[in-house]
């Protein structure tokens, strides 16, 4: 079935923006500190749907928040009483604006591994409830690279609504899925969109893919890696890490966590917050031993879960190609150089 | 200010007389105009080596890293810089014969805006204070400044300050970016990561961030050489001078002007006490 | 109530902006960590002596001032307490010879610290009260209560849902 | 899974009073942990203790809280009481409801009684995490080192040595016998003081047990209890002791003349000198500060007399070492300086004297044969008036104290008077007569009865001279009358005040000392020799103003503790100190230097598991180690803590309520 797709200029998209954000629990990213980051919103004026910035943290923590109560618990001579959370934010219906590409691919890509042996109820209920309106992505930054992965964005269905450019000023707000035709269809914006649209769309995007500094061969790429678990390369890349963690906090895909207690007098939180397999210790066992316990190891479990290991077992790669760690790294260091340097250098073992 | 080739044929030479084994330098980024570090082990790397203002990045934190690890490094400093080295050496974390030092008279370097960083404006001493060999011609201690934007805070009544810190805490992820990018948080295994000391707890929570900031930054006062580092590695791009700034000023005005890194064997500010320090704060 | 917070030369005015009418009944809870040459046996002294003081005050010895680290004060104001009051030896007076010495120095930085990022400096107070100054004790202790009912409850950076 | 009993005490009516106990023990009863919560009167009595050790066998108990007095009360108590329940004594923690609630909030049950149930949940929140400890055990190195060789140093170094014990005794001057070695005869009983202490000064001198260290001083000291190790400087006496005689041809022909210091100024000495012909050792030394060969290189007369040319100009100060278990402080009091007495004329009228020098005129080997003389004109006085008080209990001019031995000693001096010109009078001014000790007021009853002294209770308010007497004229407070008396001589019993070298050396030995300049007594009633610094010992006026009888019975105390101290080979300690966790040390050594006990040395260890690299960690010197916490507070990677006061423990504390 095809959904809605009108047509509308930049006043218009305001409009509409400005429509979703008075009828909705609205989140879209803000300034805070020089950096842009999805918040909830009230007004048009207080964010930037359309800006080009990428922000600094992905639209992740809307799904799966930098640090979620799981549980609270209560301690006394009666025992241990467990309660749920009072997680306002799970209930509402919401709907983010501002979304890019690979945000939302990353979003996708986690759909599989919460989706699967276990299911995460709070990252489900919080899918369910929101609706994804996409930014108007028309030029790749310096670390982009989503147009060279394993798929396709042009037609990607990881928005509910996509805001696409069209020729000479206009603007298609494209509903993608149910979800978002319903959002579409309840704005005033009703101009349909001429048959010339998916053309134009397409046109577009293809100046959109020219913009690329960054590309690869993905499938090649992969087939390489494989081979290079035991590459020399990969204490070549990580020299310059710091291990500072800022890659995997801030990756719309990162997904490791860890679970911690607050105690204070009687009552308790259980806590779930963000991890990072950069940590030194991330591996360290009780009996003191630790498997990563060097930055190499650290960098080539990294590279390989994003581009190997995820693949195999979902069929999706896990890093979406956003750039957001290139861009945080202090020391600038890509994934992408990572994966190409360490694919395409020669095997080289490890203990030759 | 450029000494990319002083830089380079030091490092050759280094090299040739077989003096170090890893030389640690900074290199032009290839997309941007920033610079980034740059560990040379082969001398066919040396070319890479550039300085100029944009050379940004306190290259002291290499030395906490197993590739420098009881290596014989060749490290360029900046006066921060080689505050942050003088402490190391003091608190015995980097053998001294250990490193060779390519001290550096520094002009200061430039922000992401491409204007002088505030803390090169603030700097007390550009100054390589511990070197092998220095380059430039040194301009001396400069005067102690109050820094700018904690003068502004200060004006701020007490609830406004509150609210501006509790937004920072909040923007916290908690990456511990900050600790990782600093040259003085070497420790085997940082407090706050420490799930036996019941001290912290993991959750990534905003009061949590506030108490690991704290202590942080309590940890690093009268050590902090303000090199930024952290400022510049924290992705959620915090104002965390502001503590150390805050720290630095209390230190400098009531215990005799107290500068972190600027003599060989001072441990910082707490590590040493006088009779007469302040007590009309207490009861 | 507004209090001069000194931040460098420039003389700062400030406060939380209390509603001591809206906490009448309201009762502060005050953590002392006191040492236990000097203020613990002083606040012993003052028990024997039987000199009353506020009840907000909960105790918690350690062997000496010095022992303090600032996370303990920290940790005090996110959890249970709305101020906290930590007492030593008098300088010199150190059973440990030069604890106080050092503890003084980490106090007054951590004290500024906590102030600028928006704790009213009455939050955090401290005293030297020797073996002897039960009294002097009582005085201090009812210094920082009445200090912390004009405060309020504290509320900043607090724990969640705890 | 902890399981913890918690025992609140009534402390009869102190606590019940106050608190209602009963709530406070349902309230226990409410913590997760708490297995048995139960009240009693008294839970240090022996009943008591026996519910806590029965408990805790019944309940399995892996920690106990104690809700009464304060823990440095009963702790030790209480812990023996887990003790005999076989369990550790460690895992006692005290609530201190007592001191901390009932007596400090009598007014308000209420919060008096939530309080006391929060300090309860603190301490069982700490006692979760308290660990079991054992005490360590120390080696002791069993020779003691007594400072000043005035009675009570000797008496503490003869009492020691008695008991085999080996002891150094290092006196600043001289000769050993310090301020009693000056006086006439004492009091009560008038027995030659001279006859009871030169006896004792010999046994010193020939004891086995006894190193005599004279003319010198302790400038040193390093270490800890039963491990101490002192630096004594011995000064140069010039004079070779190993062959000197003693014949004192020297200290005659000597022609340099020096003020007496043994009495008190009123006679000179020579530039060599030995202070009073019964010293101890008797031997001369050279007084380089006057000698002229020592200050301008001329005279070397004493060189030339001595036939056995033991005289060395050349001898220099020289440092013995001397490795310790134990000190007594003994370095007696000093003088107050009456100056401040303008209107008595102090410094312009010569026949105005202190108590010191009227005991050297009227001693039989003092500078006037035992026969007091106005140092006016050498007459011998009739009118003597005696001024009390002089500087003690006075805050205005001097101190605010009770110097307690001057009402004694001035009675003595009547009577001396009394038995040295016998048609003289005695008058004495006094504010009040503090006779308290055994045939203490008979003896002053004595003084007013047998030789009619004139007691007048008052100030003296001015003296004058008219001729060559002196005018006294103050307030006689039970005729309620000004008096006036002419007088011969002037005495004034100035006040004792401690050693004016006690703060330095105070700070040397790291014992405090109070605004007086007296050392200070870990307790003043159950612990009055001990100092806080374990291992140093208080004996005579170094610690407070005393008599004689008193002294030496401080002096014997203290050889108790030293001996009892020394009783074992090794020594037990408190094992509440430091450890270092060496996984978490990154070995920057910044606890060394906040360290006051230089307790912290450096270690190496292997870099990671199993590897051959090394790395530097900080050791802690569990002997040196007296558990102040100051490194634990200053490491920044919580690598070390502190035994009894973890972080957890801590932790626990603060957010249990």
């Amino acid at each position: 079935m095809s959904f809605s797709i009108f047509e509308t200029d930049k006043a218009g998209l305001e409009k509409f923006y400005t429509e979703v954000i008075s009828k909705n629990e609205t989140y879209a990213p803000v300034e805070a500190f020089g950096k842009f980051d999805y918040k909830r919103v009230s007004s048009l004026s207080e964010c930037m749907p359309d800006s080009p910035i990428q922000t600094t943290m992905s639209v992740k923590p809307l799904f799966f928040p930098k640090s979620a109560k799981v549980m609270k618990f209560r301690e006394d001579s009666s025992g241990t009483t467990l309660s749920d959370t009072d997680q306002d934010h799970l209930a509402g219906k919401r709907v983010v604006l501002g979304v890019k590409h690979c945000d939302a691919r990353g979003l996708q890509v986690l759909d599989a591994v919460y989706k699967w042996d276990y299911i995460d109820l709070d990252y489900q209920k919080r899918r369910e409830n929101t609706i994804i309106v996409s930014t108007r992505c028309d030029k790749a930054d310096t670390n982009c690279f989503c147009t060279s992965l394993d798929y396709d964005v042009e037609n990607s269905d990881a928005h509910d609504v996509k805001i696409v450019n069209g020729l000479d000023g206009k603007i298609y707000i494209k509903a993608v899925t149910e979800k978002g035709d319903i959002l579409v269809k309840s704005s005033s914006i009703q101009h349909p969109a001429s048959a010339a649209a998916p053309e134009e769309i397409s046109k577009h995007y293809k100046s959109f893919e020219a913009s690329f500094r960054l590309k690869m061969n993905y499938t090649e790429i992969n087939e390489k890696l494989q081979k290079q678990f035991d590459s020399i390369a990969f204490e070549e890349v990580s020299k310059n890490c710091i291990s500072c963690n800022t890659c995997a906090f801030i990756c719309p895909t990162c997904h490791c966590f860890k679970i911690s207690d607050e105690k204070v007098r009687d009552n308790g939180v259980r806590y779930k917050s963000y991890d990072s397999c950069n940590n030194g210790y991330f591996t360290l066992m009780a009996g003191g031993h630790n498997p990563r316990s060097v930055k190499y190891r650290r960098w080539r479990q990294r590279s390989m879960h994003k581009f190997v290991y995820y693949k195999e077992r979902f069929g999706v790669n896990l890093c979406v190609g956003c750039g957001h760690c290139a861009i945080s790294c202090p020391v600038n260091i890509s994934i992408f150089d990572v994966v190409n340097h360490v694919a395409n250098s020669p095997a080289v073992l490890q203990n030759a | 200010m450029n000494y990319t080739n002083q830089i380079q044929e030091i490092a050759t030479k280094l090299f040739a007389e077989g003096k170090i084994d890893v030389f640690v330098g900074y290199r032009q980024n290839l997309f941007d105009e920033n610079q980034v570090p740059c560990l040379v082990t082969d001398p066919a790397d040396i070319s890479k080596l550039v300085f100029t203002e944009k050379s940004v990045f306190n290259l002291s934190n290499y030395l906490k890293f197993e590739h420098t690890r009881n290596k014989r490094v060749g490290l360029v400093v900046k006066g921060c810089d080689s505050r942050a080295l003088n402490l190391m050496l003091t608190e015995s974390q980097v053998k001294r014969e250990n490193v060779y030092i390519v001290g550096i008279c520094c002009e200061g370097v430039l922000n992401e805006k491409g204007e002088k960083a505030q803390n090169c404006v603030e700097c007390v001493m550009p100054d390589a204070v511990v070197y092998d060999e220095l380059l430039g011609s040194p301009t001396g201690k400069r005067e102690y400044l109050v820094n700018a934007d904690i003068k502004e805070l200060a004006q701020k009544g007490l609830t406004e300050r509150a609210d501006y810190f509790e937004n920072v805490f909040e923007n916290c992820i908690r990456c511990n970016a900050c600790r990782h990018s600093c040259p003085l948080c070497y420790c085997a295994k940082c407090c706050i990561d420490q799930e036996t000391s019941s001290l912290f707890h993991g959750a990534n929570t905003s009061s949590s961030a506030m108490h690991a900031l704290m202590t942080w930054t309590l940890h690093l006062a009268g050590r902090c050489v303000d090199c930024r580092n952290c400022e510049k590695a924290c992705p959620s791009h915090l104002p965390l001078h502001l503590l150390h700034k805050q720290n630095e000023m209390v230190i400098y005005e009531n215990f005799q002007q107290h500068l972190a890194g600027m003599e060989k064997d001072d441990r910082g500010a707490f590590y040493k006490y006088s009779m007469s320090d302040p007590d009309d704060f207490i009861m | 109530m507004e209090t001069d917070v000194k931040v460098s030369n420039t003389q700062v005015v400030s406060a939380e902006n209390p509603d001591i009418q809206a906490h009448a009944d309201w009762q502060p809870v005050i953590m002392g960590i006191l040492c236990n040459w000097c203020s613990y046996a002083g606040s012993d002294l003052t028990g024997t002596s039987r000199i009353q003081y506020p009840p907000n005050i909960r105790i918690i010895r350690v062997p000496c001032s010095s022992r303090v680290d600032p996370w303990f004060i920290i940790k005090s104001l996110q959890t249970t307490a709305d101020g906290v009051l930590i007492s030593g030896c008098h300088p010199g007076d150190c059973h440990y010879i030069s604890g106080n010495y050092f503890a003084r120095r980490r106090f007054l930085v951590t004290k500024k610290l906590l102030n600028f990022i928006g704790y009213h400096e009455n939050r955090v107070q401290f005293s030297w009260v020797s073996a002897a100054e039960g009294p002097k004790f009582a005085k201090v202790v009812d210094k920082v209560t009445t200090d912390i009912k004009k405060l309020g409850p504290l509320h900043r950076f607090k724990k969640e849902n705890l | 899974m902890a399981r913890v009993g918690v025992f609140t005490c009534f402390c009869g009516a102190n606590i019940a009073d106050f608190i209602d106990v009963p709530a406070v023990v349902e309230e226990a009863k409410k913590i997760k942990e708490v297995k048995i919560s139960i009240e009693y009167k008294y839970m240090c009595s022996d009943p008591g203790q026996g519910m806590i050790r029965d408990a805790i066998i019944q309940h399995r108990l892996t920690s106990v809280v104690v809700a009464a007095c304060s823990p440095r009360m009963h702790e030790k108590t209480f812990r023996k009481a887990l003790s005999d329940a076989g369990m550790n004594p460690y895992l006692l923690e005290v609530a201190n409801i007592r001191e901390h609630s009932s007596w400090v909030h009598q007014k308000d049950k209420k919060a008096a009684t939530e309080k006391a149930s929060d300090l309860i949940r603190m301490a069982v929140a700490k006692s979760i995490a308290n660990e079991q400890l054992h005490e360590i055990s120390v080696p002791v190195t069993k020779r003691a080192l007594v400072i000043g060789g005035g009675i009570a140093g000797i008496q503490a170094a003869l009492d020691i040595a008695d008991a085999r014990i080996p002891v150094t005794l290092v006196e600043k001057s001289p000769s050993i016998g310090g301020r009693m070695a000056q006086l006439d005869e004492t009091f009560p009983t008038l027995d030659c003081s001279q006859c009871i202490l030169t006896p004792k000064m010999v046994d010193v001198a020939s004891h086995p047990y006894i190193e005599l260290i004279p003319y010198s001083e302790v400038i040193e000291l390093d270490g800890f209890v039963g491990n101490y190790k002192a630096k004594i400087r011995k000064k140069a006496s010039y004079v070779d002791f190993s062959t000197c005689t003693g014949c004192g041809a020297c200290t005659q022909k000597c022609p340099v003349k020096v003020p007496n210091e043994y009495n008190m100024g009123i006679d000179k000495r020579r530039a060599i000198y030995t202070p009073f012909p019964q010293a101890v050792p008797n031997k001369p030394v050279i007084d380089a500060e006057h000698c002229t060969m020592l200050t301008k290189g001329k005279c070397g007369i004493c060189a030339k007399v001595c036939e056995k040319g033991s005289i060395n100009y050349e001898m220099k100060d020289e440092i013995i070492e001397r490795e310790i278990g134990a000190v007594v402080v003994a370095t007696g009091y000093d003088l107050w300086d009456p100056k401040p007495y303008e209107e008595y004329g102090v410094g312009r009228y010569k026949d105005i004297i202190t108590s010191l020098e009227f005991e050297r005129m009227v001693s039989a080997n003092g500078p006037t044969g035992g026969v007091p003389q106005r140092p006016s004109d050498g007459k011998v006085p009739k009118n003597v008036v005696f001024i009390k008080c002089i500087g003690s209990r006075d805050e205005a001019k001097g101190i605010e104290y009770c110097s307690k031995i001057c009402c004694m000693y001035t009675a003595k001096h009547a009577i001396l008077l009394h038995h040295k010109v016998h048609d003289s009078h005695a008058y004495i001014f006094y504010m009040d007569i503090r006779a308290a000790g055994k045939g203490y007021e008979e003896f002053v009853k004595r003084a007013q009865v047998e030789t009619a002294a004139t007691y007048l209770r008052g100030r003296v308010s001015k003296i004058y001279k008219k001729g060559d007497k002196l005018m006294v004229r103050g307030e006689d407070a039970q005729i309620g009358q000004v008096v006036e008396v002419e007088a011969d001589l002037v005495v004034l019993a100035t006040a004792v005040i401690p050693n004016k070298d006690n703060p330095d050396l105070a700070r040397l030995l790291g014992v405090s000392y109070d605004k007086y300049g007296y050392m200070s007594e870990a307790h003043p009633k159950l612990r009055p020799v001990e100092t806080a610094k374990a291992g140093i010992f208080l004996a005579g006026c170094t610690q407070a103003p005393k008599d004689i009888p008193d002294t030496v019975a401080q002096a014997s105390a203290c050889a108790a503790k030293v001996c009892g101290l020394f009783a074992g080979d090794t020594m037990k300690k408190d094992p509440m100190i430091s450890t270092v966790n060496n996984e978490y040390c990154s070995g920057c050594q910044n606890c060394v230097k906040v360290c006051p006990y230089q307790a912290i040395v450096t270690d190496e260890v292997p870099l990671g598991h199993g590897s051959k690299e090394l790395r530097t960690v900080a050791k802690i010197n569990e002997g040196v180690c007296q558990g102040c916490g100051s490194c634990v507070a200053i490491c920044r990677s919580t690598a070390i803590t502190l035994a009894g006061f973890t972080d957890p423990q801590i932790i626990n504390e603060i957010v249990a309520i």
